[in-house]
């Protein structure tokens, strides 16, 4: 509708963009810069962390260095530095002018006459060596000669060398000298050059040894780092570049960029966590688990988790964030990394919580329902052993077969050499038979063995109508916890009837049998037996403030209301005496776990009053449905239903299987697979939809993602609840969480087959048998008797702990060792005693080990000591009469009054002794760890009874440290191997005389 | 319908977007800020400093406590000691060697340690340097119980013609075993800290044994023969003191002392 | 054995005609003439004033920039890039309105896409082992490697958007019609091959997203009638996994490497190349067909011409 | 209303496209629509004042005497075409900085995903897997429309509406191509996104997704309904059912073909074959929605089952 009239301008030709442009062309400018600022700066947030680092380090080093330095001077100050010092100056003084020389001569003549030489030398070999090439590849023998005329010229061609004097004086001297002549003067200075140098270095010895002495005292004296350390610590923050810091393992293509951000974690300084205002920059906690897994070699993430590469933010980095399948464990659970490589071990020195989650894995029965490798392996073990031992049988029976046609076949062969072949192969299958027979006989002793190790982890219920009252067994199903708060056995969610229907079950099933009847003892002598003998090294006694002993076994506060006393005589006496089942043969009989402490039957029947009087007036009501067999058979329905059999021996469920889930990798098992159920959502929105919060509520409360469900009873989750405590569930989860698939190679992990391996091995049986209920065995370590109110209050009773075992390896010979684990009073009929510690109250029991067990147990022992197997015991100098004197009266002297604490044999005396009897020294010590203990007992034996400083150095010797007897004062020899050799040589004609002198 | 506005509308959601998402990162170091600010705000005014001022006590105004410890009724029974074992010990005694768990003179309680156990939270104080004896004199430790303050000496001596060895079994303290035979030089040691009931043993002589007291600060005493003790130059003000016997039990008793004052006071024990 | 300052070679020389003011010298031979130098520099100098004056200049740009109408339709004609595009268009399409851009948009994001593929290319193994440490390694290590990949997909995604767009506003504006009838179905054509090259390279990061989309996306495959093992007909035809049109397209019965291996291949060379033949078969046709459609002058109803057969 | 599950969804990284979506399609629909009634009104007064139509340019931009009918690409196309580059490069840095590309954790086959979702262009077709078995859904679906879409030149017959946006000259046209773009492409593609959770099941916005969630469900195949048991009756009646369908389909289809005298008009100047192709175009496009319907209201599984496939 344009006005004819007047034309307007054509708003297409001629309106302009510019501006459209010009704003988008700065708008893509902006996003260009937006860009790279993003990715210099928003993705490298490292860069402040760094250059924060940089001030803040920088700042505590600086007043860090006085410190230190005013600590250097104090030990600068001291007379023992001041006085090397000294010496060191003498030292310096007394060689600087021959160093001056020789530095002159070496320097100023010798080296540049050589090089000079070398260099007139070298032109004329080139020379020789080009004609030799040539006489080589020519043909003509003619020319060769000719040629090797011309070496013979250049051999004797005069050439005329400026060569500097020797003597560095910087004087020259002009030679003339054939080929031979300079070789000889260049070997000539390189020769003397290598005198001088050993005369110098051998000029400074003394001051080379003063110093290094004084070094190493300022390092042995100075806590922390020397001043000039610090200094170039310094230097380095001031020449410190900004960028990724990164850990790269190129086998595994790990890249960890933790140190990034976490820049104080390998500084030789320790950097506390507020020392650098923020906890980001403090020096990795444990130093020394640095020193062993070097991050240069293993990484951070490794151990730790978390996205390595990731340098973008806090959370990516730590790889917290959905969709990275490993984040960075928590603080409290940092030990679940050690099993990335530590997996097949039970104990881990250094990872404590996590050796107590798979010490509560294993003592809280946890394996009875859910598989986890290496727990129960002995059932594993032994279906893999009858599987071996089958398939050698039928290779021996193939064999035989072969080996019977073959000689069939030579018998009919046409020629006496094919005979011989067959007839030789005949013989071959025969002796590899014969091996095979002795690999079957050992197989089968194996098989015996593990046969006796398969226990389930609970008691046997085949005998409970033996042992138990009958009205109690329903209490204790429906809730055990209420009877014996923090017992093993947990609290299952069960309706009244289904507690009903399984008390019947195992009421009716149970054996049948005779008891001995047994009168009854002294309770006051069989508290106090029980609270020495050794019983509290597993098993508690009373509740809240005044329970005392350990956790591994049962609390026996109200044992009396549910046991049978003669069945209690019984078991205390022997725990291997058990009612004969007609089911199960007695080769595949499980031993029990509790050992026998070879009590006497009065002590038996004293200890089983005790107990039985520990009950409260909880009356029980009668359970008469318990011998209805509608009942029995609901209740076996129930029993499979709750997989009790995983923990217990109950008949007719021999052979039920777990019910559980394997937890072998339930780390690496997807988080979707772990069903939170109506819990998802609410996990999701408050943060704990991880594996972490998963496994510490599971374990909290079992039933926790049933709540809400609208479920049959029997569709509910099963697992029952142990009422764990907080620091167990920690425990726990630490180790689930570590419990995944490993992503490391073969050389990472820590599968040694050395004796480390044995280390490994013993482990699991001494967690399996509680030893370190009674012993300590690491460093650390605090058993069940040490938390015993007797014997932490009394110094008298401190003495009755049972022996540390920290270096039993290097302390005993592993034959006698094996014989001790074995029967532990040494003795076929005087059993009822302990075989070397008779003084000691508590007792070592006789464990029912298999053989295969025992030699475990010395190997671990002689692995951690580093002591070889099989032992060759260490040839010992035979006494002289002299020495044999000597040591007599060394015995008795006042300044060694060993038999003071030392058994001897005699009953009166004994009575006070504290130690073990000199007898059984030969047979049961090695000489060399008895020469240390007597030296330094304490640094074997924290707070043993036996004092140190017996001794005391005199020259290369050790000599008693008090007056030394009349005769041995002429004495040349080491006192303490005398007396080592003495107490090797003692036999009881020797200790009496010994006693006559006393 | 011009560009301008639809350019507008594509580029604004997305530039706000942009921003939100820029302002969201995540910045540690404000964070821990943030955080702390909060804590310490909670924090202030609350626990104590953990290492204490140094006090000098003017000996102008200082006060003195001191006391007696009586014990009334029968005396708990110890058997007398038995050093069959060792002939050269019972060869130091005239026969019958009373024990010295608990000893009585005239209803005197020795042996107590009375010390002041509240009042002096957050100070220190000079360590003393005098030492401290404990003698192994004829099998028996004398005297039986000893107090001293951490970092002061203990000086112990074998007065025997036997060797002994001297066995302190601490729960916080390093614990150690050293033979001392007979006449030679004295062990040394200051305990590096606190620890009440320190039983000291003599592994080659069971039943010799003494208690050791190390206290945080010098305001402590043992009862002599005579069931007398002081505790001087203390800093006046408002104390609870302590009686404290291995067999017997503790007691306490609320003090205020002025300066310069005197107080008396008595620990009454029976059996 | 010190080595001859190249320098003083020529310093030499030099220092004798320090006073001498006499114009031209000779060296080693060579005539010197510092005014003549003198003149010559001025002259480039004065070139460089004019830079659409010179050689090089004018031997790339062969056309004047000014605004007749000659040199603005030869600055189209001539040059290799732009000659896609006729000399003048409809006054009217010029305007957004009409075609809303969508057409050149989406060539140009494939251009995008083309170079941050090539580009992505150069760290990325198309293998089970590698392609998903390569995509961390583009988030972490690769400078502006996460910009590259962000761009790479979100283009990605803004092309099928437009690409369906443009199919909108093709379809209103009746631009399909005859003449065009034929690169409408090009077009079709160039929308599948768009949503193609995206879901191929869905898979490529071997994550699990890209996993269980191309699992569920394949799964249909086996569905195919005749030629899938679940499809009707299809056992009859005697279809099993592991022959069927499903077992073609990955390589074998599961997502797995091979799978990766030809999802990169279709991604990377196949598609993108019968796309680019087809882009360019469509943009030939738009030239051909009479340039862009409209907008057209309005027709009547009364105006219909009566069918031919 | 679980706001933290809708933002969930909502601010996935990939699912912005299809949130994207929720304005665009609208957005350029209505602008399409805009410019087509104002072209219609321009046709009305054209139709009305035949003088106008010799003398008028024929278009709604503005047009005046003495300026170009076509202008130089360069500068006037280009620059065009630079701004947009540009523009397009602004809004394309913006997104990739601001947001990541989605990774998950690495592809494990043992672990499958729930829900696992094709991506967003092919929802519609995963969408259609409710309803469809999959080689309908995943393979003839898509052929068909990809076939229907290159047949559409070739059977629209309507010359007019050629290069300008009207709605007037092509109702149905429009009509049917806003029907399958809009309402079953893309509004099944933001079902498929927004509304289908976990195990493909039904979540209105701010619903939590539960993968707890069950619901009660049975879906019955139309021959048990109506309660024939055995084959071939079965296949007999589904394939009636199918036969009377289509031919209600081709009815209703055809009537609306010829609602008007213009379209009567255009519906003779098709020849047979574009008429059948189209019938059967349409009918298959409605099948679409009418098996929906009977899947969603009223639980049918298939309508037709025979030994070799379901429908």
């Amino acid at each position: 509708m344009a006005e004819e009239t007047q034309v307007q301008p054509d708003p297409i030709t001629t309106k302009s963009y510019s501006v459209h442009l010009l704003v988008s062309m700065l708008l893509l400018l902006a996003s260009l810069v937006w860009a790279i600022y993003d990715e210099v700066e928003i993705m490298r947030p490292y860069k402040e962390y760094q250059g924060r680092f940089r001030a803040y380090y920088s700042r505590f080093l600086t007043e860090l260095q006085p410190q230190q330095a005013a600590k250097e001077d104090a030990i600068r100050q001291s007379p023992e530095y001041q006085q090397i010092s000294g010496e060191l100056g003498t030292a310096e003084e007394a060689v600087r002018a021959r160093i001056a020389e020789i530095d002159r001569e070496v320097g100023q003549g010798v080296v540049p006459r050589m090089t000079a030489a070398r260099n007139a030398f070298q032109v004329l070999r080139s020379e020789i060596d080009a004609q030799r090439y040539l006489i080589e590849v020519s043909h003509d023998e003619g020319d060769k000669q000719s040629m090797r005329e011309e070496i013979e010229e250049i051999r004797s061609r005069v050439v005329e060398v400026e060569l500097p004097l020797a003597d560095g004086s910087g004087g020259t001297e002009e030679l003339e000298l054939q080929y031979e002549q300079l070789e000889a003067e260049f070997l000539g200075m390189q020769e003397l050059r290598t005198n001088l140098q050993a005369e110098r270095l051998e000029a400074l010895a003394e001051a080379n040894r003063l110093r290094s002495k004084r070094d190493a005292l300022m390092s042995d004296r100075l806590v922390g780092l020397g001043a000039t350390q610090i200094d170039g610590l310094m230097a380095n923050m001031r020449n410190f570049d900004i960028g990724i810091k990164q850990i790269h393992l190129l086998d595994i293509d790990l890249v960890d960029r933790c140190e990034s951000c976490h820049l104080g974690i390998r500084e030789p300084v320790e950097i506390g966590p507020t020392d650098l205002i923020y906890p980001v920059f403090q020096s990795h906690p444990r130093p020394e688990l640095l020193t062993i897994h070097d991050p240069e070699a293993f990484g951070c993430s490794s151990c730790h988790n978390g996205n390595g590469r990731a340098t973008r933010s806090v959370t990516k980095g730590h790889g917290r964030h959905k969709f990275w399948l490993w984040p960075m464990y928590f603080p409290e659970n940092v030990e679940a990394g050690c099993q990335q490589c530590h997996a097949k071990e039970i104990v881990t020195p250094g990872g404590e919580t996590l050796n107590m989650g798979r010490e509560l894995y294993m003592n809280k029965g946890c394996w009875g329902c859910h598989r986890f490798e290496g727990y129960d392996a002995e059932a594993e073990e032994l279906t893999a052993v009858s599987q071996e031992l089958r398939n050698l049988s039928a290779t021996h029976a193939a064999n035989a077969k072969e080996m019977r046609v073959n000689l069939d076949l030579g018998d009919t062969a046409a020629d006496g050499a094919a005979a011989q072949r067959y007839y030789a192969r005949a013989e071959e299958l025969r002796l590899t038979n014969t091996r095979l027979d002795a690999e079957l006989h050992n197989l089968e002793m194996e098989q015996a063995n593990l046969a006796q190790e398969v226990k389930k982890f609970g008691p046997s219920l085949k005998e409970i109508k033996l042992k138990d009252v009958k009205e109690w067994i329903p209490a204790w199903v429906k809730n055990p916890h209420e009877f014996r708060p923090g017992s093993k056995m947990p609290v299952f969610r069960l309706l009244d009837e289904e507690v009903q229907q399984i008390s019947a079950y195992l009421w009716q099933n149970a054996l049948d049998g005779e008891l001995v009847r047994h009168p009854r003892g002294n309770a006051e002598r069989g508290q106090e037996l029980f609270e020495t003998r050794g019983c509290l090294g597993c098993h508690s006694i009373g509740e809240g403030d005044t329970q005392m002993g350990g956790d591994f076994a049962a609390n026996l506060s109200r044992v009396g209301e549910k046991m049978n006393y003669d069945y209690m005589v019984r078991w205390i006496h022997d725990p291997s005496e058990v009612t004969p089942d007609p089911n199960v043969p007695d080769a595949m009989r499980p031993r029990p776990v509790m050992p026998s402490l070879r009590l006497t039957d009065r002590e038996s029947r004293d200890i089983a009053t005790y107990l039985s009087e520990q009950r409260t007036d909880q009356e029980y009501p009668p359970a008469p449905y318990m011998d209805d067999p509608e009942m029995a058979a609901a209740g076996l329905d129930a029993i499979r239903h709750y997989g009790c059999a995983g923990c217990h021996e109950i008949a007719g469920l021999e052979e039920e299987g777990r019910i559980g889930t394997d937890l072998t990798l339930e780390g690496s098992k997807p988080l979707e697979r772990l069903d939170f159920a109506l819990k998802t959502h609410e996990a999701e929105l408050e943060g704990w939809y991880s594996h972490k919060g998963f496994f510490e509520r599971k374990l909290e409360n079992p039933a926790v993602f049933d709540e809400g469900k609208e479920r049959e009873h029997l569709e509910r989750l099963r697992m029952p609840n142990f009422n764990l405590s907080a620091e167990e569930i920690n425990a726990l989860t630490t180790f689930l969480l570590g419990a995944v698939e490993t992503t490391f190679p073969e050389q990472y992990r820590f599968e040694p087959e050395d004796e480390r391996a044995d280390v490994q091995e013993g482990w699991w049986i001494i967690t399996r048998h509680n030893c370190t209920g009674c012993h300590q065995i690491r460093p650390g370590n605090v058993s069940s008797f040490m938390t015993i109110p007797r014997y932490t209050d009394d110094p008298d009773w401190a003495e009755q702990l049972p022996p540390q075992l920290y270096t039993e390896g290097a302390r005993v010979q592993p034959d006698w060792l094996t014989g001790f684990l074995a029967n532990p009073a040494l003795s076929e009929q005087d059993v009822n005693r302990n075989g070397v510690r008779e003084y000691l109250h508590a007792r070592m029991p006789t464990f029912y080990f298999s053989d295969r067990q025992l030699a475990k147990l010395t190997k671990f022992f002689m692995a951690r000591d580093s002591q070889p197997v099989p032992h060759m015991p260490e040839a010992m100098e035979p006494l002289t009469n002299a020495e044999r004197a000597i040591g007599r009266q060394l015995f008795v002297s006042d300044a060694a009054p060993c038999l003071n604490c030392h058994m001897t044999g005699v009953p009166s005396q004994d009575v006070d002794a504290t130690a073990p009897n000199f007898l059984i020294a030969s047979e049961r010590l090695k000489p060399n760890w008895t020469y240390r203990w007597m030296l330094e007992p304490a640094s074997i034996a924290p707070g043993t009874a036996m004092p140190s400083e017996l001794f005391e150095r005199d020259g290369n010797r050790w000599v008693f440290a008090g007056q030394i007897p009349a005769q041995a004062r002429n004495y040349e020899g080491d006192h303490a191997d005398l007396l080592t050799r003495y107490m090797f040589q003692m036999d009881g004609a020797e200790l009496r005389r010994l006693q006559a002198l006393q | 319908m011009s560009k301008g506005k639809v350019l507008a509308a594509a580029l604004l959601p997305a530039v706000l977007l942009a921003l939100a998402v820029a302002c969201g990162g995540d910045d540690y170091f404000d964070d821990y800020d943030a955080r702390t600010r909060g804590q310490q705000g909670g924090q202030s005014g609350g626990d104590a400093a953990p290492v204490g001022e140094m006090v000098t006590v003017d000996p102008a105004t200082a006060a003195t406590v001191t006391g007696m410890i009586t014990f009334s009724g029968d005396a708990p029974r110890f058997p007398p000691v038995n050093m069959s074992a060792e002939p050269d010990c019972i060869q130091l005694h005239g026969g019958r060697v009373p024990s010295d768990r608990v000893v009585i003179n005239d209803g005197k309680l020795q042996h107590v340690l009375v010390w002041v156990s509240q009042g002096l939270e957050g100070k220190r104080f000079p360590v003393r340097t005098d030492a401290v004896n404990l003698d192994q004199d004829g099998c028996i430790y004398k005297p039986h119980v000893v107090a001293v303050q951490m970092g002061q000496p203990l000086n112990i001596t074998n007065s025997d013609p036997t060797t002994h060895n001297v066995h302190p079994l601490p729960r916080e303290n390093r614990e150690w075993n050293k033979s001392q035979t007979s006449n030679a030089p004295a062990i040394e040691y200051a305990f590096p800290r606190a620890e009440m009931k320190i039983a000291v043993k003599c592994n080659i002589h069971p039943w010799m044994q003494a208690y050791i007291h190390v206290m945080e600060h010098p305001y402590f005493a043992v009862s002599a023969s005579d069931g007398t003790f002081e505790i001087g130059n203390l800093p006046p003000g408002s104390y609870t003191l302590q009686a404290v016997h291995e067999q017997l039990g503790e007691q306490e008793v609320q003090i205020t002392v002025g300066p310069s004052e005197s107080t008396e006071v008595t620990f009454a024990y029976s059996g | 054995m010190a080595e001859n300052n190249p320098s003083e070679v020529k310093d030499k020389p030099a220092a004798p005609a320090g006073g001498n003011g006499n114009g031209a010298r000779s060296l080693l031979g060579v005539t010197i003439d510092p005014d003549e130098i003198k003149k010559k520099a001025q002259i480039d100098l004065e070139g460089l004033k004019q830079p659409t004056k010179t050689e090089v200049y004018k031997s790339i740009f062969r056309v004047k920039h000014d605004q007749t109408a000659r040199s603005r339709t030869l600055g189209v004609l001539s040059n290799v890039f732009l000659h896609l595009h006729p000399a003048k268009v409809n006054r009217d399409a010029v305007r957004y309105n009409f075609t809303w851009g969508m057409g050149g948009i989406s060539f140009y994001l494939f251009w995008v896409l083309t170079w941050t593929g090539v580009l992505l290319m150069f760290y990325y193994h198309p293998t089970k082992v590698q392609a998903f440490r390569d995509i961390l390694y583009l988030e972490h290590d690769v400078p502006f490697g996460k910009l590259l990949r962000n761009m790479h997909r979100w283009a990605a995604h803004a092309m099928v958007l437009t690409v369906q767009l443009h199919m909108f506003r093709v379809f209103l504006t009746g631009s399909y019609k005859k003449p065009r009838q034929f690169n409408w179905s090009v077009g079709v054509i160039l929308l599948v091959l768009t949503l193609l090259l995206s879901f191929t390279g869905y898979l490529l990061p071997d994550d699990q997203l890209g996993f269980w989309a191309v699992t569920v996306g394949t799964n249909m495959a086996r569905a195919t009638p005749m030629l899938g093992h679940e499809g009707p007909f299809g056992p009859e035809l005697g279809m099993t996994p592991f022959n069927d049109v499903r077992f073609a397209l990955l390589g074998g019965s599961i997502v797995d490497a091979n799978a990766l291996l030809r999802a990169y291949i279709w991604h990377c060379i196949a598609i993108p190349g019968f796309a680019a033949i087809f882009m360019i078969v469509h943009f030939w046709r738009v030239r051909k067909d009479g340039g862009i459609s409209g907008p057209a002058p309005i027709m009547l109803e009364k105006e219909i011409k009566p069918v031919r057969r | 209303m679980d706001w933290h599950q809708l933002w969930t969804i909502v601010s996935l990284p990939d699912n912005i496209p299809i949130v994207g979506m929720l304005f665009i399609i609208p957005f350029f629909t209505w602008y399409a629509l805009r410019q087509a009634r104002a072209n219609d009104r321009l046709a009305e007064r054209l139709e009305n004042d035949p003088d106008m139509a010799k003398t008028h340019h024929r278009k709604v931009q503005p047009f005046q005497k003495g300026w170009v009918r076509e202008v130089a690409v360069w500068p006037y196309l280009l620059r065009m075409e630079f701004l947009a580059a540009i523009i397009v490069t602004i809004i394309l840095m913006v997104w990739s900085i601001t947001l990541d590309a989605p990774l998950e954790e690495p592809a494990n086959p043992s672990l499958t995903m729930n829900p696992s979702k094709a991506p967003w262009y092919f929802l519609g077709l995963q969408e259609m897997l409710v309803y469809f078995d999959p080689w309908i859904a995943g393979v003839v679906m898509p052929t068909l429309i990809i076939i229907g879409l290159i047949v559409i030149p070739y059977i629209d017959a309507n010359p007019l509406g050629n290069g300008y946006y009207t709605y007037k000259q092509r109702r149905f046209a429009i009509w049917a191509f806003i029907f399958g773009f809009i309402i079953l492409w893309c509004s099944m593609i933001v079902i498929g996104t927004l509304i289908r959770g976990p195990g493909w099941m039904w979540f209105w916005p701010g619903m939590t997704w539960d993968h707890n969630r069950l619901i009660f469900e049975i879906n019955r195949d139309l021959h048990e309904i109506v309660g024939i048991t055995s084959q071939p009756w079965i296949g007999i009646f589904g394939g009636l059912v199918v036969g009377g369908f289509m031919v209600v389909a081709g009815y209703a289809c055809h009537r609306i073909i010829t609602a008007t005298e213009f379209s009567r008009k255009i519906l003779g100047r098709m020849s047979l074959l574009q008429y059948a192709i189209m019938q059967g175009l349409l009918i298959i496009m409605l099948a679409l929605p009418v098996k929906m319907a009977a899947r969603l209201l009223f639980r049918i599984k298939y309508v037709w089952v025979t030994p070799w496939f379901n429908v």
